[in-house]
């Protein structure tokens, strides 16, 4: 038997498969899923890719049973995986809030569609930002990226799973139907050259105990079936792991599991700053919308407007400074009915403008021009 | 020093003693089943640090709070996933789901039928003690036909489900029944079944006395065991028909399946393995 | 001291007390009657069983270790004497 | 330069495959930077189906088609449909006889009876390969080579002699009466 692993080169992939491969890449040996679109091509890329690198994929019965499993395979130390779209995410959350509150690394990817409900399945949205932010029950702070293109969405993947193993936390990894299925061509770097990018999790010492944070307000993991006799609970617990169901643990804990995404919020935070640098229009965008504000701000330019484009890559933590730091008015373009909106306008010392479409599909060039120029005044 | 001496020692290190006593209620069979089981482990000489124990939410599910092995207290019915997830994930280990009926059958049933059809190397610890305990005593999936609980004031009108069938339907390789009253019995099931291999069910009939038994003419502990030394019959390898179990009726109990060498889901992977692996080229 | 030797094995019970909540399955179940409830309350409030071995009446340990498995609270103990 | 192209047709005449082709033959074999998106709302025969394709020097920012410079049109509805995204001065190509033209279609139109070639050669499957032959020649956007590398990435390498006959007869046939 020989590890099959990609080689380097150009390769023309939707960005399904470009997630799936960049998973696999940043490490990815374990994926369990249940088919939704538009993410179902995840599935089925990890199904044929996963064992050629000794990996494992399992079809679960439902999107609990998917996230159930990467929780419980994370705990031995894979990198683990789960791939789904708005309706299975609302499923999943239960458990997104287990492996928040026991501090388990994991990348759960959400393909955006219309939503609510069933919605419209192919077509691309953005409804879900809030909830990858505020989906399960509680206070919390997770982590979520959002990639544009599909190079990004494979190089991004690394990011995704670097940090959800440095920090103990669930990624919200975020696509949208448009870039799902949109196909582009994507470099991969040499294998030496993309394994150099892996950061693995800190594994705790022997003796330590298994919620005991190190200064970084991260404990070191301990893993199953190496004797540390670990327990994890969804209850309220103390550093050995053990339930204390008092409001000093609860206010011990939860005032941690905040802050150590909190505190490091400028490493994780990425952003693409385009043309804004003397803009007095910026539009605040991100995923597959981003790829018509763009357009459009070269279209404003070339009008003689100083139009800018923000473009969110982490969307949580909210990169707020990035905000703060413009006087520019902002227009924030996005497929909901106002979401980003309200944060932009929680930070902006400017004037915040809504451009809202209910998703479907994004925004064309000329209607985000018009906006910019209503927006500027020219 | 005598082998049971050395059985109770031993089983003191694989409980979290500072956490005793536990949080069950006086009489609850729910100790009495994590004893038989702790005991089966010592029996079957099985390393510590290779052993899972994996809980859903209840009464049943604080099981995994007081094991000192890798133990895990999970979401309501999600202990079943939770555990496919460590097992494919680490086949060298060897995982225990411990959790209750209304876990394992009414939330979590969906993850039951279909880990037992994908025949995952679990042994599934099901503790049926008919009711929902920690919530207050309502009914669940289990509770017999005309039982009294908070949530059936004029008897339950419901039909529970018999897990053996259930489980025997599906494909299980091992199914046992047993009452805490058998504590011999029991602990002999749970120590063969951890030498077997595939999706091993044992449910164990428990008492509730606190809210299932007093709305149920029995109010007390002993009177709950008595009522399962009087009405329980053993009958292996009973027949569908015969592995009655009803409000005031017969229970029956015994060993009814235990078959060998049907291929589990992670040994079929381990194929799928080689043959991504061989086939094709690169 | 006779009767005694009628036992190929005999014990004694140590019962640690804070862990019991007085089911009684141990002394219900008992074969040979040597557990009885205690007067004393543990912190819980709970009269633990305590070892009440009565050879004149045949009351006598002979390490079945039965009471072992029925405490469902993990409080008995049963000591083998050589 | 940039060039937006839109396919248009049924489900199950190999439109979403079409476009397919093309980008990946763009992307990979010409090198050049390269969008396909599809529309997948008509999977089964006989629903509208539609598949886009930019291909351009530069970084593709907005991933659909504007306005097209190429209209590829495989049915009379998918003309109706999609004929108000062709620029002023894009060209259309049809299957001759799929696609009725209104009275006053004064855009260039390059025409085959590409199902027909494809039945002639044996299987009506292949009629997308014979109109992307033709497309190739037309158009001049895209060189053979790619195209037949792109067919061959996409095909089942059995149907690889056919799929190859029907590009080159799409090719001569432009060639032939252009």
């Amino acid at each position: 038997m020989t590890e099959k692993h990609l080689k380097e080169g150009y390769y023309f992939w939707s960005g399904d498969v470009a997630a799936a491969e960049g998973a696999i890449a940043a490490g990815c040996r374990f994926y369990a899923g249940y088919p939704i679109t538009p993410s179902s091509e995840i599935a089925e890329q990890m199904a044929l890719r996963l064992p050629q690198v000794g990996g494992r994929f399992i079809e679960m019965e439902d999107e609990i049973g998917s996230i159930a499993a990467i929780i419980g395979a994370s705990w031995t130390g894979e990198r683990a995986m789960t791939a789904t779209a708005g309706p299975g995410i609302s499923l999943m959350n239960e458990n997104i809030g287990l492996a928040v509150m026991t501090e388990v690394p994991i990348v759960v990817v959400n393909a955006m569609r219309g939503a609510p409900s069933t919605g419209l399945p192919t077509l691309i949205g953005q409804g879900d930002l809030m909830q990858a932010r505020y989906g399960s029950h509680g206070s919390y702070e997770i982590i979520s990226l959002y990639p544009n293109s599909i190079q990004e969405t494979f190089d991004l993947m690394f990011d995704a799973f670097n940090l959800a193993e440095k920090y103990r936390v669930p990624v919200i990894y975020l696509l949208d139907g448009l870039l799902a299925h949109m196909y582009e061509r994507v470099y991969v770097p040499p294998r030496e050259e993309w394994e150099k990018r892996i950061v693995r999790r800190k594994r705790a010492r022997k003796g330590q105990l298994p919620y005991e944070p190190d200064e970084d307000l991260v404990p070191p993991m301990p893993l199953i079936g190496e004797g540390f006799r670990i327990h994890a609970t969804g209850l309220t617990h103390d550093e050995r792991g053990y339930p204390n169901l008092t409001p000093q643990a609860q206010e011990k804990l939860i005032r941690r599991l905040n802050e150590k995404i909190l505190r490091h919020e400028r490493e994780i935070w990425k952003v693409e700053e385009f043309m804004t640098e003397d803009a007095d229009v910026i539009v605040v965008s991100f995923g597959g919308e981003s790829r018509a504000v763009k357009a459009a701000v070269k279209k404003a330019r070339k009008e003689g407007i100083k139009a800018g484009m923000l473009r969110l890559i982490t969307i949580w933590p909210f990169p707020w400074e990035y905000i703060r730091k413009y006087s520019a008015d902002f227009i924030v373009a996005e497929l909901n009915y106002g979401q980003i909106y309200h944060k932009v306008r929680e930070y902006a010392e400017t004037k915040v403008h809504k451009l809202n479409k209910m998703g479907g599909e994004i925004h064309t060039p000329d209607e985000v021009l018009k906006r910019i120029r209503e927006v500027s005044g020219k | 020093m005598s082998i049971m001496e050395d059985l109770r020692r031993e089983e003191e290190k694989l409980l979290r003693t500072e956490r005793l006593p536990h949080v069950w209620c006086p009489g609850c069979g729910i100790g009495i089943v994590l004893n038989a089981f702790l005991r089966s482990v010592l029996r079957r000489n099985m390393d510590p640090n290779k052993l899972v124990v994996v809980s859903g939410i209840g009464c049943t599910g604080r099981a995994a709070g007081y094991v000192n092995v890798d133990s895990f207290h999970t979401t309501h019915g999600r202990a079943i996933p939770f555990a496919v997830g460590i097992k494919f994930a680490r086949p060298d280990l060897n995982v225990v789901v411990f959790s209750g009926d209304g876990d394992l059958f009414a939330i979590g049933g969906n993850h039951f039928i279909n880990a037992a059809r994908r025949n995952h190397d679990l042994l599934i610890i099901a503790v049926n003690n008919f009711t929902y305990g920690m919530t207050g005593g309502q009914h669940g999936p289990t509770t017999p036909t005309g039982a009294y609980t908070t949530t059936t004031p004029y008897g339950n009108p419901d039909r529970p489900f018999n897990i053996p069938h259930l489980a025997i339907s599906l494909g299980a390789p091992y199914v046992a029944r047993w009452t805490t009253y058998h504590v011999n019995q029991l602990q002999n099931s749970i120590h063969k079944a951890l030498g077997m291999k595939g999706f091993r069910v044992i449910e164990i009939i428990s008492q509730c006395p606190t809210v299932y038994g007093r709305r149920n003419y029995m109010r007390s502990p002993l009177s709950m065991m008595e009522y399962f030394q009087k009405n329980s019959i053993v009958k292996n390898d009973a027949t569908f028909e015969e592995m009655e179990l009803t409000y005031n009726g017969k229970i029956v109990v015994g060993e009814f399946r235990s078959v060998e060498d049907i291929p589990t889901y992670e040994e079929r992977y381990e194929d799928i393995i080689r043959r991504a692996q061989n086939e094709g080229g690169d | 001291m006779t009767e005694n030797k009628k036992f190929k094995r005999r014990a004694t019970v140590r019962v640690l007390e804070e862990r019991c909540k007085g089911c009684w399955y141990c002394v219900n179940y008992c074969p040979t009657k040597v557990l009885v409830v205690s007067e004393k309350l543990n912190s819980k409030g709970y009269h633990p069983p305590e070892f009440a071995e009565n050879i004149e009446e045949n009351k006598v340990c002979i390490a079945c270790h039965l009471c072992e498995l029925y405490c469902p609270d993990f409080a008995i103990v049963v000591e083998e004497l050589k | 330069m940039k060039v937006e192209i839109k396919f248009g047709g049924l489900g199950g005449q190999g439109i979403i495959t079409m476009g397919f082709i093309l980008a990946n033959a763009a992307a990979l074999y010409d090198g050049k930077e390269c969008v396909f998106t599809q529309d997948y709302s008509a999977e089964a025969r006989g629903g509208a189906s539609t598949s886009e394709v930019i291909i351009s020097d530069e970084d593709i920012d907005y991933p659909h088609v504007e306005k097209a410079d190429y209209l590829v049109l495989m049915s009379t509805s998918a003309y109706r449909d999609y004929i108000h995204k062709l620029k002023d001065d894009g060209i259309l190509i049809i299957d001759e006889d799929l696609v009725r033209l209104p009275e006053g279609e004064n855009r260039k139109v390059y025409a085959i009876p590409a199902t027909k070639i494809a039945e002639k050669l044996g299987n009506p499957i292949v009629a997308n390969i014979v109109m992307l032959g033709f497309f190739t020649e037309v158009t001049g956007i895209i060189s053979p080579d790619a195209m037949m590398q792109a067919i061959k990435d996409r095909v089942p390498k059995r149907f690889w002699e056919i799929n190859e006959r029907a590009f080159q007869e799409g090719m001569k046939h432009a060639e032939k009466n252009l």
